[in-house]
């Protein structure tokens, strides 16, 4: 991603990253389907069944990727709010605008499928872990910065607005999820452990890197989707969107 | 009854155009019933005792929050001039804002309250009372407090002003609604405190768009 | 036939004036006049039934106020210094909905016709809170042209419009008596409009007695 | 290979709710997310490709 | 300095003149508290354990009430036009106006909190904690809520948005207060959790006026 | 001196005006003229600071306004449409809280005369609420009295007025000039003072090319 971070910057401008994203998405979606295939059939047919756990584990291979992504997306949409607040590029902000829901997505994929694993393995949808908290005060988060933006109709007030909620939230991630820890063992020795799954074995670890990695080109693939629709409506009445191909060309029905 | 809907599909609209304006009273919800685990403790036997009201006060809070917006903006705005002003009479009008604002901000609480029960691991029984007692119980919420927000109109410091005089009158909703749920999960039988709701309900029905619209009045004068 | 007889109203301890007779039949229309604080306002208010008078009394058609109301309110448009308008929405729906609560369905034409009949064209779907000043005045003026009142009352309508603007309402006002239709205005303007009776609040006529200053 | 048979497969060793619920509303998520965003960008390319009919019109 | 203390006389004098601003927050406070036990029932050991949560939570609502008109009231008649053009620095001015927003809606709940605790039966040593936690969190909510208010200033929806942004970032002053009465009910000690609360006041006292400005520019635009 | 160069402004995709440019020294007043929606408010906004130009840069005194930012505030006196008042406060303190707020306590006495030049006397002490529209325009308009600026920008400053209050604010702006003051105004009557520089917006000069409508 650091890679792409420098050809990014290159093309700073829509009209120079919108040809370019629209080259890249079919290969992140080639990826993320290659990835998903074979993460799904090491998860399915190549990790054995859990000395403990059963086949309820399996469940796993796309919690850890989702609970993954949802903090990782929240760091690189800061980062773009970041690069937005400071160079003022109009990129950044559409960059934000679009991981947002893909984050919160994978935030809330991490709540489904944990609440779903839990009942099996806990007897309990839910436990006020401090895992499980902070990954709730996140979805919050995430949702709060989806509900800032949409409040706001001019996107460059947006863009800023947002930038400032996600800094603010970046450096409150970590105070929020050692507090919400301290918070939960000083109480009790967390009544269940999230860490007593046996040492995974080799295939499940590479399982899990493997739907991570799917994960990932998903999120790279639709977020640059987004963007793509995002100049789009925001630009709507610039020279270059007015003579994009899909807009003169294209059978207009 | 035109008048009714053209002012339900008024301020729904409104408040689609606000787009996040429903979400944000959910989430509004969710995150206050999420705050107390946070003060109190992640024990859960003590967690599933104290669930049933949280979840009321929370949702009180809730449908709450928009009520100070409820005639407001139509009053800083000159509409509610123009409103009483209109050919309809203003009571059937006033019953349509307090019915969409009922759609807006008691309706989803009632749709997600499920889910967080479940946070605190209730089960489905009472979940179930629950969920029949908010549908009782947000309606109620709402006509009382449109009483409080017409009287409350244009005054200054309006807003904590109105949650004084507002959240006294919502107690017996609130011991009714908490306790139809601790009832049955205790195996009393939620019956006898789900009719009172009703009861309140349709009493307030009657007599609240009416008590509304004569506060409205003498806001306006 | 709008008539007020004795009229004299207060605001607080302050009494504004007293001794107000007036009357606006079919297609005249009166001039409010006076000084900033006068109390044109008060008085538009009280001859719409929002404000009530501390003497006297307004008719309608020959009734009291209190017992015309409905029929009153039917043929009645006031217009106040305030917008009454929702900045999320947009002149369109503004105006629809304004109609809608009015009781009667504005055609989508119709309401695009009043709209550019304002002067509003390209802006029939952008929020009002991006007009300015003068635009928002025109979305409100746009119900003079869509709703169907025998009685206008307009507090200040001139305010904000730029002299193209002035010159086309006052053509809208011009129309509205020739059709039979009665107004009260107040304005600070000269107004281009044919003469018309003239009430002066300022003048030393209504002064109170006694009471307040 | 793990299972036996497709019901086996279905059945996850007694835990088919919880791990298809998982897997199933994931599939779902994300197979709807790219479906939401093409209709957004289809949405406004309509609206662009009407734009420019109505100029078209108007100058001609 | 002296633009500082011109901005707190200024909207000290503004609450005094809605006479009843300061009141209405104590009550709501109040109220909030009291619905509990009509909620969960009167069970004295129960309340007491749960007491130090509902107080914070309450502390938290009642302080986040006033955030929404913290600068809406000063931008919708475009008094903050006029601060943003004063000679005096922004930044000062936003300060000045938190500190006020603090000694109308956080100092008076500090006071009330030992009252409330009695009520919920803590004992003398309890409550000092909970006035020290309070007299270190209190500042902290209206530090953080005016960078949310200033977010969301002249937004549609504006006070629901607000307590979205605003409470998942409350959580740590609620975990750390609620905790030390709690750490000191336990007999653990509440040194460690004060001085995080100190320390995070510490950090937002730099950090969150300049946000708060930040955001208020970019409301102007 | 306040000058402009090559400015151009947009609201949301709309280009308002582009090329223009203007300066106004000591003594002189520039007169902002255009249809509603011309962009006259954004116009002033711009040039206070408030709102950044697409293109172009505004110079106090010659050096860019971002550079000049204290200085120019110091200098500067804006009242746009908004009423910038306190409605709880009576005029007496709505006066001397925003004189206290640019820095100066105003003496009891000051504060007092300049509400009587404005014709307030009688309200000084009835909240702002109370008032009526002219009345809370003259309250805002008192400033022009109390605080001491080189460079007044004032939108529709003779809105709400009667005819004694536009005579009045005339002359105060007269007296400003006279001093040496500058001014930017905009209004859509006919304005009772010595000509100044006219910027119309609504002339083809300004029109944008190409881009937005
Ligand atoms: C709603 C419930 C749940 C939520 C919100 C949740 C959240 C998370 C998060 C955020 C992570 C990544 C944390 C990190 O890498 O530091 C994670 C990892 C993990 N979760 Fe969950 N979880 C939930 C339920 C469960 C359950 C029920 C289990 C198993 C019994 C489980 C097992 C795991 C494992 C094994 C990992 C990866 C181990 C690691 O990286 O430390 N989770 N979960
Ligand atoms: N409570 C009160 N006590 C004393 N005087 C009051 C009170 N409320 C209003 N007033 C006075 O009553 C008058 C109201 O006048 P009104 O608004 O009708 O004036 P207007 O003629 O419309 O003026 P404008 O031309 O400025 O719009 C004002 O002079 C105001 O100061
Ligand atoms: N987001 C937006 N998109 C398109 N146009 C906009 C947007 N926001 C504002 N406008 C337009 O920009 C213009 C703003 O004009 P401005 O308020 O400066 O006018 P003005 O000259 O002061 O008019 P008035 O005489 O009515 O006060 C209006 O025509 C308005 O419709
Ligand atoms: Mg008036
Ligand atoms: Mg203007």
């Amino acid at each position: 991603m650091s890679n792409g971070l420098i050809n990014w910057f290159r093309y700073a401008s829509p009209q120079s990253f919108y040809p370019l994203a629209g080259k890249m998405i079919p290969w992140f979606w080639a990826l993320a389907a290659l990835f998903t295939g074979v993460g799904l059939w090491i998860s399915f047919f190549v990790a054995p069944t859990d000395a403990v756990q059963g086949e309820g584990y399996r469940i796993i291979f796309i919690h850890v990727p989702a609970s993954w992504m949802s903090m990782f997306i929240y760091c690189v949409m800061a980062g773009w709010a970041a690069i937005g607040l400071a160079l003022n590029t109009r990129l950044s902000g559409m960059m934000a605008t679009a991981l947002a829901p893909t984050g919160a997505l994978m935030a809330f994929l991490s709540l489904w499928t944990g609440a779903l694993w839990g009942k099996p393995m806990w007897g309990t949808w839910w436990v006020w872990d401090a895992r499980l908290t902070s990954e709730l005060i996140l979805f919050f988060l995430y949702i709060g910065f989806i509900a800032l933006q949409a409040a706001i109709d001019d996107p460059r007030r947006a863009d800023k607005a947002g930038a400032i909620l996600a800094l603010v939230g970046v450096v409150n991630i970590p105070i929020i999820y050692f507090s919400v820890k301290w918070w939960n063992t000083l109480h009790q020795g967390a009544s269940v452990s999230l860490n007593k799954s046996p040492s995974m074995a080799q295939t499940m670890l590479w399982g899990m890197l493997v739907m991570a990695l799917a994960f990932w080109m998903y999120a790279i693939a639709i977020a640059l989707m987004r963007a793509r629709a995002i100049m789009l409506e925001r630009e709507a009445h610039t020279e270059w969107v007015r003579s994009l191909p899909e807009v003169t060309g294209g059978s207009a029905r | 009854m035109k008048a009714i809907l053209a002012v339900v599909r008024r301020d729904l609209l409104l408040a689609m155009r606000r787009k996040s304006e429903v979400l944000t009273v959910l989430f509004f919800f969710m995150i206050v019933v999420s705050l107390f685990p946070l003060g109190i403790g992640p024990e859960t036997p003590l967690l599933r005792k104290i669930a049933p009201g949280i979840l009321w006060v929370a949702a009180l809070l809730a449908s709450m929050l928009g009520l100070a917006r409820l005639f407001a903006a139509d009053h800083a705005d000159g509409t509610l001039e123009q409103l009483a002003l209109s050919p309809s009479p203003l009571g059937l009008l006033v019953t349509g804002k307090i019915a969409a604002h009922w759609l807006v901000s008691g309706l989803p609480l009632v749709l997600l309250a499920p889910v967080l029960g479940i946070q605190f691991d209730l089960d489905a029984g009472a979940l179930g009372v629950l969920v029949v007692a908010l549908l009782l119980g947000t309606p109620l919420l709402s006509l009382i407090g449109a009483i409080g927000a017409a009287l409350t109109l244009g005054l200054r410091g309006g807003g904590v002003l109105l949650s004084l005089l507002v959240l006294p009158l919502y107690v017996p909703a609130l011991i009714f609604g908490a306790g139809a749920v601790e009832a049955h999960v205790s195996g009393l039988g939620a019956g006898g405190h789900l009719s009172l709701l009703a009861a309140l309900l349709a009493l307030a029905v009657f007599f609240a768009p009416w008590a509304a619209t004569a506060a409205l009045r003498i806001a306006l004068e | 036939m709008l008539t007020a007889h004795g009229l004299s109203c207060q605001r607080g301890e302050r009494r504004l004036f007293a001794g107000l007779d007036l009357s606006v039949g079919a297609g005249e229309w009166l001039y409010v006049k006076g000084e900033n604080g006068s109390g044109k306002t008060t008085l538009l208010r009280t001859l719409v039934g929002l404000a009530h008078p501390a003497e006297g009394e307004v008719r309608w058609r020959n009734q009291a106020l209190r017992a015309a109301a409905d029929d009153y309110r039917r043929e009645l448009l006031y217009l106040g210094h305030h917008g009454a308008m929702k900045e999320d929405l947009t002149p369109f729906e503004n105006l629809r909905l304004s109609s809608a609560l009015d009781g009667n369905d504005l055609p989508e034409r119709d309401t695009l016709a009043a709209l550019h009949r304002l002067g509003l064209r390209g802006r029939e779907d952008l929020p009002v809170r991006f007009l300015s000043a003068g635009q928002k005045r025109r979305v409100l003026l746009a119900r003079l042209v869509t709703r169907k009142a025998a009685l206008w009352i307009l507090d200040e309508p001139f305010t904000a419009l730029d002299v193209k603007a002035v010159e086309m309402l006052s053509g809208l006002i011009g129309e509205h008596l020739s059709a039979g239709g009665m107004a009260v205005l107040t304005s600070h303007q000269a107004l281009p409009l044919p003469a018309g009776k003239i009430v002066d609040l300022s003048s030393p006529e209504y002064l109170p007695g006694g009471e307040g200053r | 290979m793990n299972w036996g048979s497709a019901g086996e497969f279905l059945a996850m060793g007694g835990y088919g709710l919880y791990v298809w619920g998982s897997f199933g509303v994931c599939a779902l998520a994300l197979a709807m997310e790219p479906i939401l965003v093409r209709k957004r960008r289809s949405d406004i390319l309509r609206s662009l490709r009407r734009e420019r009919m109505a100029e078209e019109m108007e100058t001609q």
